[in-house]
């Protein structure tokens, strides 16, 4: 599914990736983790083609991402959710409206848009909040914003960036449920984070990041 | 791009300008007052040139007859002036009249006159010339033509008066074709400016939506929509606002500024058309080009 | 505000302006063009002007001296016009010369003056009047003051050309305060709104200046220096190529257009330094109404 | 030092805070904790005067905050360090001159302010990263530059929201002792957060809010 061959991204002279190899196959669940500027966000970018790596190759279902062209790359993303860091919400635009905003892209129709964007608002507990704007909620519910408009189109690759960093520990809980129960529809997943709670309580596949590399497996 | 997302991209357009709705309305009155300075400008152009082609009417040609003149000759004569689409008879001038006006003319000198036993002064037409320079009429040449006929002895217009006159509306031409150029450029430049400077402040959104997997155009219509709305609106209000400022300034007013008997006409209805199309096309470059600057990710 | 702040003030000034070069870039462009409008505007509405005064300075009038006159009286006419500062005497035409100048204005009608013994002409002085519309010449009381001098039998000027070109004058003014009126409130207009602009983007940076404890006036003062620099540098780029434009255009090339004979000026300085006065203070304006808006946290 | 009477904060029709009365004496350090959404970035805001309360009172070292003027406001800002949830860093400035702005704001000497500056982005582990834009660091690294920024100035309070939401739990050690010793010195430390990791290990003074109200103290 994701396959990454001798990864170097370097910003300037600082390098965030050093020569990284990594495959992840179709349904797995793998957690990234490892310290403030290991370059845990920057192996997702890389992923989702949002940064192109110095140099190696990274293969997406086969595909090659530095020999698509930027009209595939972008119906490639439809394919892919990103829970970014910072989250990236439109601040102009309601809660209802980010989230369904992934959907439109794809030209769905409004009737299923509309359908699809409640039940996962409710999923994440943000059913109340639907007509509110982004800067109007608290960090938790924007995450928590976040983490729907990733998952509302039920993604082939759930790309997950610290998706709980600003959530407590019970609905740390539950998005992680729900992460699983996406992941047993059939979704790869790669979570990127540091939270101790995430980790311990898992059995699932790890990797460790250091300055750049692989420094373990798990 | 499917075709049924366009009424979708046109609702993002709308429901854009509105929760942008503080930067839209300034870009908005930048583009109306541009194109209202351009109006104006048109407006008072046009004016003027009818004004000064219309002070230029009193050109005039004067058609000396002979004194034995038959009246088929002066028939011919009169129908040939009458043929002449720029050119009309103002009067006739009998040898009489003309006498009697000499007279006038020379005023206190009139005493010249005293001794003539006979009249020597030839009877004539003074005719008119309207619209000159517009259809490019050759004095020259119907000067010719008269001459040519029978019965006229000789025919005159004052070449000086004419040259003045070509000077004064080469001046005016060149000044108005150069404000009306720098005009037009510059106006491009601040209204293509404008949008750049609306859509800039939107870098952000831009951005998160290719992130989401919205294609080139899935962002760029909505802009697009936008900047034509803007460029619409802007050249309705711009007309709307330059039309009520003619009924305010329209001819009964001019009385007061000393500038009775000139006509004060609104700019044609081709030009405003021109008006809203140059609205509009700008409004969409501007967001083209501004829009194009974010797509690098 | 403690006064030695103001150079860190003026420092962060020019490092906003890197920081958002491109947004300033945009915005300079438009205050540049705007500027170059309104100094073509000047250029050429102080040239028409001059033109145009030049183009009346034909305004002429006639003294009709008694043939009886006398040396002294003849001196004394003469010492009074030249104390008038707005005439001067062109030339003096002797009976003979008005004669002769009758007989070729008549042309093919100087048959009239065939049979004359004496020469009923009186000799004339031809008195020119310059710059008359700016001193507000008046040219009833001159005339009254010279008929009633010794010598003088009778004083004349066309009312009639008078008339015309004070219409013509009369237009001119209109047209130029108008269209310079509405450009001077159009630029206002659009030069505070681009500086809106360029500020409105930065809504987040001033709240954040402010929940670090920056004072109103911490916050405030960088874009003052901000909208002043933009004012200084786009005054003076718009005057630059101006001038680079009114070089281009300058009186040599004049003679292409068929314009020859016309001095081309450029405005006088006090307008470049007017022009450098309103970019600046549209500048410093425009920064201080956009700021103003987002002090409410 | 600080003291809350009757505070209720409404956003429109919900409410952010309802009936909340609280004292913060001199040199506490106290924690705020509550599910997402329970009002504890509302409350810090207010605190800090960033928000204006639907009623009740709130005194700052005695002085009413509804009845101080906008200049007073400022200056009593530049005595409070503040790390906001989001970072709320200034991304056209660099790391160091974020940091530097805090002081800056104050008139202090550019020789001092140089100095506190670097020693104090050595402290959060970024004297590397200096010369670095906001949106050039990793999610932890900006949170770390808010942290910096809040505590260059030597704060008689601090309040920090969601400080180590970022950090990996060694990071998160390090913050934890940097407060400390921060506190050690007289500030009054007032932190929201959700992590069990700062909660647990900690016999701290502790605040339960859920939907705006105070529901338990520690
Ligand atoms: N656009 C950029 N320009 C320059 N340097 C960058 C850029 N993005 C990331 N870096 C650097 O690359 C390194 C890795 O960053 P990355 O964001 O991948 O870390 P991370 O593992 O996600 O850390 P965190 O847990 O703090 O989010 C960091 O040192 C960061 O400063
Ligand atoms: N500006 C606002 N407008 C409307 N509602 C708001 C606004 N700010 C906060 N709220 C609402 O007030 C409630 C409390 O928000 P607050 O940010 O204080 O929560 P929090 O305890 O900090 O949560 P988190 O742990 O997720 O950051 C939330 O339900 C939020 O949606
Ligand atoms: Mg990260
Ligand atoms: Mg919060």
């Amino acid at each position: 599914m994701i396959q990454l061959f001798h990864l170097f991204k370097n910003f300037g002279p600082s390098i965030a990736l050093g020569d990284l190899n990594l495959r992840v196959h179709e349904g797995e669940f793998v957690f990234v983790t490892g310290p403030s500027g290991a370059g845990k966000t920057t192996l997702l970018r890389l992923i989702f083609g949002a940064e192109i790596p110095t140099s190696g190759h990274i293969l997406i279902n086969g595909v090659n991402l530095s020999r698509i062209s930027r009209l595939k790359l972008d119906l490639l993303r439809r394919k892919i959710g990103f829970v970014f860091q910072d989250f990236k919400l439109l601040p102009k635009k309601t809660v209802f409206e980010n989230v369904a905003l992934a959907l439109e892209v794809t030209g769905e129709h409004p009737s299923f848009i509309r359908k699809r964007t409640h039940r996962t608002l409710k999923l994440v507990g943000l059913a109340e909040k639907e007509k509110a704007y982004p800067l109007q909620l608290s960090g938790g519910e924007q995450q928590r914003v976040a983490i729907a408009r990733a998952i509302v189109k039920d993604p082939l690759i759930l790309l997950a960036d610290e998706p709980t960093g600003n959530l407590d520990s019970d609905l740390t809980k539950d998005i992680m449920i729900l992460f699983r129960s996406i992941h047993l529809k059939g979704t790869t997943v790669v979570i990127a984070t540091h939270s101790r709670e995430l980790l311990e309580d898992t059995a699932q596949r790890t990797v460790f990041l250091h300055n750049g590399r692989i420094v373990g497996k798990k | 791009m499917r075709i049924r997302l366009l009424p979708y991209l046109f609702k993002q357009a709308l429901n854009n300008i509105l929760s942008n709705r503080v930067v839209h309305a300034i870009g908005l009155g930048t583009m109306v007052v541009s194109l209202l300075i351009f109006g104006t400008f048109l407006l008072l152009f046009v004016n003027l040139n009818a004004w000064v082609q219309g002070w230029g009417h009193s050109m005039s040609m004067s058609v000396y007859l002979n004194d034995d003149i038959s009246a088929a000759q002066r028939a011919e004569i009169t129908s040939f002036i009458g043929n002449l689409a720029e050119a009309e008879i103002k009067r006739f001038i009998s040898k009489d009249a003309a006498l009697r006006d000499l007279r006038s003319a020379l005023g206190s000198q009139a005493g010249v006159l005293e001794g003539l036993s006979d009249n020597p002064l030839p009877a004539s037409f003074e005719v008119t010339f309207t619209d000159m320079d517009d259809r490019g009429t050759d004095l020259k040449g119907i000067k010719q033509a008269l001459q040519d006929m029978y019965g006229v002895e000789e025919v005159q217009y004052s070449e000086e008066w004419l040259h003045r006159f070509e000077g004064l509306m080469n001046i005016i031409k060149l000044v108005g074709f150069v404000i009306g150029g720098l005009l037009c450029l510059g106006i491009l430049f601040i209204v293509t400016n404008t949008i750049k400077l609306t859509i800039y402040s939107r870098k952000e959104e831009i951005e998160i939506l290719k992130l989401v997997g919205a294609t080139d155009w899935f962002v760029k219509i909505p802009y697009l929509f936008e900047g034509m709305i803007q460029g619409i609106l802007s050249g309705v209000f711009a007309l709307v606002i330059l039309y009520f400022g003619y009924f305010l300034i329209s001819t009964k007013k001019m009385y007061f500024l000393g500038l009775a008997g000139l006509d004060f006409v609104f700019i044609p209805y081709q030009y405003t058309l021109l008006i809203i199309l140059i609205s509009v096309s700008l409004g969409l470059l501007g967001c083209f080009i501004a829009v194009g600057r974010f797509f690098d990710i």
